[in-house]
C-alpha cells in the first residue's frame, strides 16, 4: 500500500490510528502547524531550551583519540553532559509548549527507562501542568532510581499491567487515557515512530541539536565529512541529520545512521532499516521488524534505547532516497567502542551511543587527518555501568 | 451491498436490536474458533466479529491483549483465515461475518487478493482498526473492487460532520467504540443522545461496543444504538476454558441475545 | 595566634602542612601565579570549559514557584543540570592544567562521594595526564555506580584503610603520595579548606561560575538583591560570590551561605561558621568545628557534600568583614525545601543545595515582588533520592 | 639553649649515634605512658618524643594514626601533659624530652602560656608537624620568649637553600621526616648523600625518622643521620599489648639502643 496522506514523508509516516485519536490528532497537528508559522513559538523554545534545560551543549574535539587512531579528527556533540538525556528535554519542552497553546492542563506521556517521564516532569511542571507517566511494571522495576525521582516530583505515575511489552504497551495505554479526555489530556512522545504529527514534532525539538552542531563546525572553521549517530525509533539522529540533510545547505557530507544488530545474529537485533519491511506500527508507516505474517518482532540488544522494532519515517525516507546510510553493528563493537572512549578520554557514553561510536572508531583511521568525523552522543553511560562490567566479564570485547 | 448486511438493516430499520459478538482467531487454536463462531451463529448472533490476532494490539484492553497473545502463537496466515470463513459460510449461510485486524497484517502480501480471497470465502466486510477515513484512500479502492466493504468506526472524539463523511463513505455496519479498551468515553445521556444524532444521517446499522459483560448492560445499550458488540467478555470467558467452557459461551450467548431482544420495536 | 604568611586572607588561609609538602606546594603556587598572569591560560580554561564540560549552566527563573510564595523572585543557578556536579568539572580542570604548565604526568586527588574523582577523569585523560584517586573503603562501599565510573576510565582507585575519616583520610593518603613523587605526582583537590595555594585555585576554577551568574542577571536586566549559597567546605559558594563580593562592583547585594545544623541540636551539625572556632585544619587557618581540646569534631548531618569540619579561608574572611552573612538550617528543612522544588518546578537539587534553597524559601515571602533572590544549586539530587524517600517515610518535613 | 640540647650536640658531634622514641600520650591512658616514658629512659634513649594526640593526624601513618585515635578518648588536656613531663623529669633529669602535636591543639588557649608551662616542666623542645618555617614567624617568637625551642623538620623535599635557612633558625634537633607515613622518600645512597650535605651546614643534630622497625634498621640509619627516631613500630608494640607489654618494650629498645651503639665512633 502507497503513501500516508497526513504527516507524509514520502511514502512513509501518516497517522495510523484509531478513529478515537483521529481527532485529538489532528487538532494538535493544526495547532503545531499554526505554531510554526509564529516566531514567538520558536522563541519561546529557544528561550526555554537555553534558561531552562541547559542548552546548547558542547561540541568537543578528542585531539587525543584522534591522534592516536591517526586518521580523520573526530568531534562529538556531547548529550551526555546534561543529565537524564537532553534529547528527551527538547522534545518534552516543545510538545509541551504545543499543549499550552492548546490550553490543555496534563501532558501525559509514556517511558521506559524512565528519563522521558524525567523530562516530562521537568518541563510540565515548569510550565504549570499535570503530568501522567505510564511506564510498565517491568520497566518500574527496572529503574528504581527514574520512578524515585518521578515520585520526588509528584507525577501521576500508572503502572501499565499486561504482557511486558515495554514503551509500545505503555504508549497504548497513554493514547486510550487521552482519547477518554482529549479536551484536557495532551499526549506527548520521546517516539519518533508515532503518527503524525508527533514525528514532525519530535524533530522540531530534536533538531535544536542539530542546528547547535552545525553552528559550532562553522564557528570553529570545521566543515564535517560525516555525521553519524545510533538510531533506535531515530529521535536523536533525526534531530542531528536535520540540519545536514536539507540538499545543498551544507555539500559533501555523508549522514551514517548506525543501529543494533544485537549478538550479530541475523534474526535477531534492532536494525529495522536493514533487515525491517515496510509496515505500519505505533501509528506509522515505516520499517518494521516483522515475521513473515506481519506479527512486530521483539528486537534483543542490551542497548535499551536502541530496542525498537519500527524507526521514525524521516529515517525510512531518508533510507529511500539515499541521503542517509544505514548500518548496523554488533552489540560486542558498541561495548567496545564505550569502553575505548572512557579509557582515552573520560568520557563515558551511553551503550546507545556505542553503535555510533564503534563507527566512528572503524572510519577515522581510513581517513586523512583533515577530515572531520562527528559522532552524536545521545547520553550518559551511568545507566549502563552494569552491563559494561558485565560484557567486561564475559570478555566480550576487552 | 450484500444480502447479509442488507437484512441487518432492515433489522435495524425495523427497531430489531441486533447482536455481534467478536472472537480471536486462534484462541486457544483454529478449530476451537470454528465450534466457537459455531456456538454463536446458534445462539442467534446476527454478525461473528473474527479478529485476526496482531503482535501489538493497542487499541484493545488487557483481556483481548491476551487472548491475542495466545492467538499469534498460532502462526495463522490469510490462507487458513479464508478456509475457516469459508467453514462457516458453508453451515451458516445467513450470518454476518466481519473479519478485523491491525493494518499491519494485511502489507504482509498484496492487499488486493488479500481483500479478494476473505471476500470470496464469504467474508461480508473489514474493519481495519488503525485505518481512519483519511489514510484508507488506497484500501477503500481495493475493498470496492474485491466487494469487501469496510467496516467504519466512529467515536466520542467524532464530530457530526466528521460522522456524516464517515458515513457517506460507510457500505456496510458502523461501529462506535464507546469504550478504549477500558473506561467508556461516554456515558448514559450524552451516549444515547449522540448516538440518536449520528442515526439520524445513515441508514446503516450502528453498533455500540461498550464493553458489555452482561445481558442487561447489552439491553441498556441497544435502548440508544442498533446494536451491540461484545467482545472482551467472551475472551474472558473462554480463557477461564475447562471442560464445560463450550456450554458456558452458549449460555452467554443466549442470555445476550435474550435481553437484546426485549428492546425489539421500541425507541 | 595570627595571621598565615602565604595565600593569606585577612587572618585565614596560609599553607600549614608537613615540610616535606612545602616545596612542591610552593612551587605549585608559584606555576600557578604565573598563570594567572598569562591571557592564554585563562582562555585555555575558558575554552575548555565550554567546549567540554558544556558550561555556562542557566540561570532559571521560577515563575510559578515565585509566584505561589508571593514575594520575591526566585533565580535559580543550575549547576544541578550538568552531570556529576558541574562545580568538580570547573574546579578539576583548572587545576589540572596548572598541573600541565608544571609538566606533572600523574593527577592525585581524593574524593569522598565519587564526583570529584569522576571530575578528575574527564579532565585528566582528555589532557593526556594518568589519574589517581584515594576513596575510603567505606566511600567507596558507599558509592558503587561512581567506583564503576572510575574503573571504566581505568583510573588508578587506591582504597583508603584506616579509621573511616571520610574525605579527610583520602586526602591524607593522597598528599603523602604527592610527597612521595612531587616531580611527577599533581596535588588536585575539590576542597575550598586546603593548604595554599588550593584555596586560590579552587576559587579561580569555581568563579567561573559566579562571573557566568552575574552576566546572566545583566543580561536579563535584573538586579540581585540576594544571592544565596550552601557553604559546605564553602568552594561553590565561594565560586558563586566572588563575582559579586567586591566592594562596589554589584552594590547592595546581600550574600548568604547556608549551613547544615543537622538535626538541630546545638553541639552538632556541620556549621563551622557559626559553631566553630578560630584553628588550623587541612592545611589551612579558618573556621573549624572542634572541642574545648582543640579536637576536631565530626559533623552529622545528611547532606554528603555538606559534612565538613573545616571552611575554606575565604569564608572565614568574608564572614569576619560581614561581607557575606552565614546561618545553619536543620536538615528536615533542607529535605522539605527539595521536595517544594521538585512538586513545583520539576527540578530536582540535591540535598546540600536544600540549605540555600529552604533559606530562600522562608526569605521570599517577606520581600516585594520586584525583589530578586538567587540560589546557587550545586548539585542534582539523584543520590539523595534514597534520602529524600526515607525522610518523607520518618515523616520528618511533610 | 639547655644543658640537655647541649648534650645531644656533643654527642653528635662526638659521632656517637643518638636514639629518639616516640610515644603516645595517653595511649591507652595518661600512667601508662609514664611509665612507658620510664622504660624508655632506662633502656638508655637520649630523646623521648611525647606525641600529644590529635584527631587528624593527616601526617602520620596508620599505627600512629590509631594510637591517636585511642588517646584522644582520654581527652588530655595542656594540664595534664604539663603534669607527665613534670614528673618524667623529676626521675630523669638528664633526658631530653621533646612534646610534639598538630598546630590546632595550641591554638585552643593563648599559645605563649602553653608553651611556658612545657618549658617549666621541663620539656626541652616542641615539634610542631604542621607548622613550616614561613608560618612560624609568630610561634618562634613565642618560642624564643617562652624558652621552648622549636624542633624543625626536613625531608627530601627540602631544598639545600631551605635548609641552610631552616638551620639557620634551628635551636633545637632537626628532624628528617624521610617516609611520609607510609613509604620511603629517598632509600640508601640518595639519603645518605643527602644528610651528609645537610650535615655540613649545621651543628644541630639531625635524627631522621625513617620507618624503623628493628635494630638493624635502626643501625643503617644512623651510618648516614646523628640520630634516628623509631616510632610507629612502638607504637605498634603497646597497640598487641597483653602482660609482658613492658617488657617487650624494654627488650624493644634496648636492642634499639645497642645496635645504634654499634656505630660509635665510625663514619
Ligand atoms: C578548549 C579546548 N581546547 C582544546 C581541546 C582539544 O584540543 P586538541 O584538539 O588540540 O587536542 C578541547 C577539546 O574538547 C577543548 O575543549
Ligand atoms: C525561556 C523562559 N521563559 C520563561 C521562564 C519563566 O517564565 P516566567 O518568569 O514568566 O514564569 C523561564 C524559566 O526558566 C524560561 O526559561
Amino acid at each position: 500500500m502507497g503513501s500516508p496522506a497526513c504527516g507524509a514523508f514520502g511514502e512513509f509516516g501518516g497517522r495510523f490510528v484509531a478513529e478515537a485519536l483521529w481527532s485529538p490528532l489532528a487538532e494538535v497537528a493544526e495547532v503545531f502547524e499554526e505554531a510554526l508559522g509564529d516566531p514567538s513559538f520558536a522563541a519561546r523554545v529557544h528561550g526555554w531550551a537555553e534558561q531552562r534545560l541547559g542548552r546548547p551543549t558542547p561540541l568537543s574535539h578528542l585531539g587525543g583519540l584522534s591522534e592516536a587512531l591517526g586518521g580523520a579528527q573526530i568531534w562529538l556533540k556531547r548529550e551526555d553532559l546534561l543529565s537524564g538525556g537532553s534529547f528527551c528535554g527538547v522534545v518534552a519542552l516543545t510538545q509541551a509548549l504545543v499543549a499550552v497553546r492548546l490550553g490543555r492542563t496534563e501532558l501525559v506521556g509514556e517511558t521506559a527507562t524512565g528519563d522521558f517521564g524525567v523530562a516530562l516532569g521537568q518541563v510540565g511542571l515548569a510550565l504549570g501542568l499535570k503530568v501522567r507517566v505510564f511506564m510498565t511494571r517491568d520497566d518500574m522495576a527496572a529503574e528504581p532510581a527514574a520512578v524515585r525521582r518521578m515520585e520526588e516530583m509528584g507525577l501521576a505515575l500508572e503502572p501499565v499491567e499486561g504482557p511486558a511489552r515495554g514503551r509500545r504497551g505503555a504508549m497504548a495505554e497513554a493514547l486510550r487515557y487521552v482519547a477518554c479526555g482529549p479536551e484536557r489530556a495532551f499526549y506527548v512522545t520521546s517516539s519518533l515512530a508515532s503518527p503524525d504529527p508527533y514525528p514532525r514534532m519530535v524533530a522540531f525539538g530534536a533538531e535544536i541539536i542539530g542546528n547547535e552542531c552545525a553552528r559550532q563546525l562553522r564557528e570553529r572553521g570545521v566543515s564535517a565529512d560525516y555525521v553519524v549517530a545510533p538510531v533506535g525509533s531515530g529521535g536523536f539522529a533525526c534531530g542531528l541529520f536535520g540540519a545536514f540533510v536539507q540538499e545543498g545547505s551544507v555539500p559533501g557530507v555523508q549522514l551514517v545512521g548506525v543501529q543494533s544488530g544485537g549478538d550479530a545474529s541475523p534474526t535477531k537485533g534492532a536494525a529495522s532499516l536493514v533487515r525491517g519491511r515496510v509496515g505500519v506500527h505505533m501509528g506509522t508507516r515505516s520499517f518494521v521488524l516483522q515475521d513473515e505474517l506481519g506479527q512486530v518482532v521483539t528486537p534483543l540488544t542490551d542497548a535499551a534505547g536502541m530496542a525498537m522494532p519500527v524507526v521514525g519515517p524521516q529515517h525510512a525516507r531518508w533510507m529511500r532516497t539515499g541521503q542517509v546510510q544505514y548500518v548496523e553493528l554488533a552489540d560486542a563493537e558498541a561495548y567496545a567502542a564505550v569502553r575505548t572512549l572512557a579509557r582515552s578520554e573520560g568520557i563515558l557514553a551511553c551503550l546507545e551511543s556505542g553503535y555510533g561510536l564503534a563507527y566512528a572508531l572503524r572510519l577515522a583511521p581510513t581517513l586523512p587527518e583533515d577530515a572531520h568525523v562527528v559522532v552524536g552522543l545521545s547520553g550518559d553511560g551511568s545507566r549502563d555501568l552494569g552491563r559494561l562490567a558485565r560484557a567486561r566479564g564475559e570478555g566480550a570485547s576487552s | 451491498m450484500n444480502d447479509r448486511l442488507n437484512t441487518l438493516e432492515e433489522r435495524a430499520s425495523a427497531r430489531r436490536p441486533l447482536l455481534m459478538v467478536a472472537l480471536v482467531a486462534g484462541d486457544p487454536h483454529l478449530d476451537a474458533t470454528l465450534d466457537y463462531m459455531g456456538i454463536l451463529a446458534e445462539a442467534g448472533v446476527d454478525v461473528v466479529e473474527l479478529i485476526v490476532p496482531f503482535s501489538e494490539p493497542a487499541y484493545h484492553g488487557a483481556v483481548l491483549q491476551r487472548a491475542m497473545a495466545r492467538a499469534v502463537n498460532e502462526h495463522l496466515d490469510w490462507a487458513q483465515i479464508e478456509e475457516i470463513a469459508a467453514e462457516f459460510r458453508r453451515s451458516y449461510p445467513s450470518v454476518a461475518l466481519v473479519v478485523s485486524t491491525y493494518l499491519n497484517r494485511l502489507m504482509v502480501a498484496p492487499t488486493g487478493p488479500i481483500l479478494e480471497g476473505l471476500q470470496s470465502a464469504g467474508v461480508d466486510a473489514l474493519w481495519i482498526y488503525d485505518l481512519p477515513m483519511e489514510e484508507a484512500a488506497e484500501v477503500d479502492a481495493l475493498s470496492e473492487s474485491a466487494g469487501l466493504p469496510l467496516v467504519r468506526a466512529v467515536s466520542a472524539t467524532t464530530s457530526l460532520e466528521r460522522f456524516r463523511e464517515i458515513a457517506r463513505r460507510a457500505q456496510a455496519p458502523i461501529i462506535w467504540t464507546g469504550h478504549s479498551g477500558g473506561e467508556l468515553t461516554l456515558t448514559g445521556q450524552a451516549f444515547e443522545e449522540r448516538l440518536r444524532t449520528f442515526g439520524e444521517y445513515t441508514r446503516r446499522p450502528i453498533f455500540a461496543s461498550m464493553g458489555v459483560t452482561t445481558g442487561a448492560e447489552a439491553q441498556a445499550v441497544v435502548q440508544a444504538a442498533d446494536g451491540v458488540l461484545v467482545g472482551s467478555s467472551v475472551a474472558w470467558l473462554l480463557e477461564g476454558r475447562g471442560p464445560d467452557v463450550k456450554e458456558r459461551l452458549r449460555r452467554h450467548v443466549v442470555e445476550l441475545r435474550a435481553r437484546v431482544d426485549e428492546v425489539a420495536g421500541q425507541g
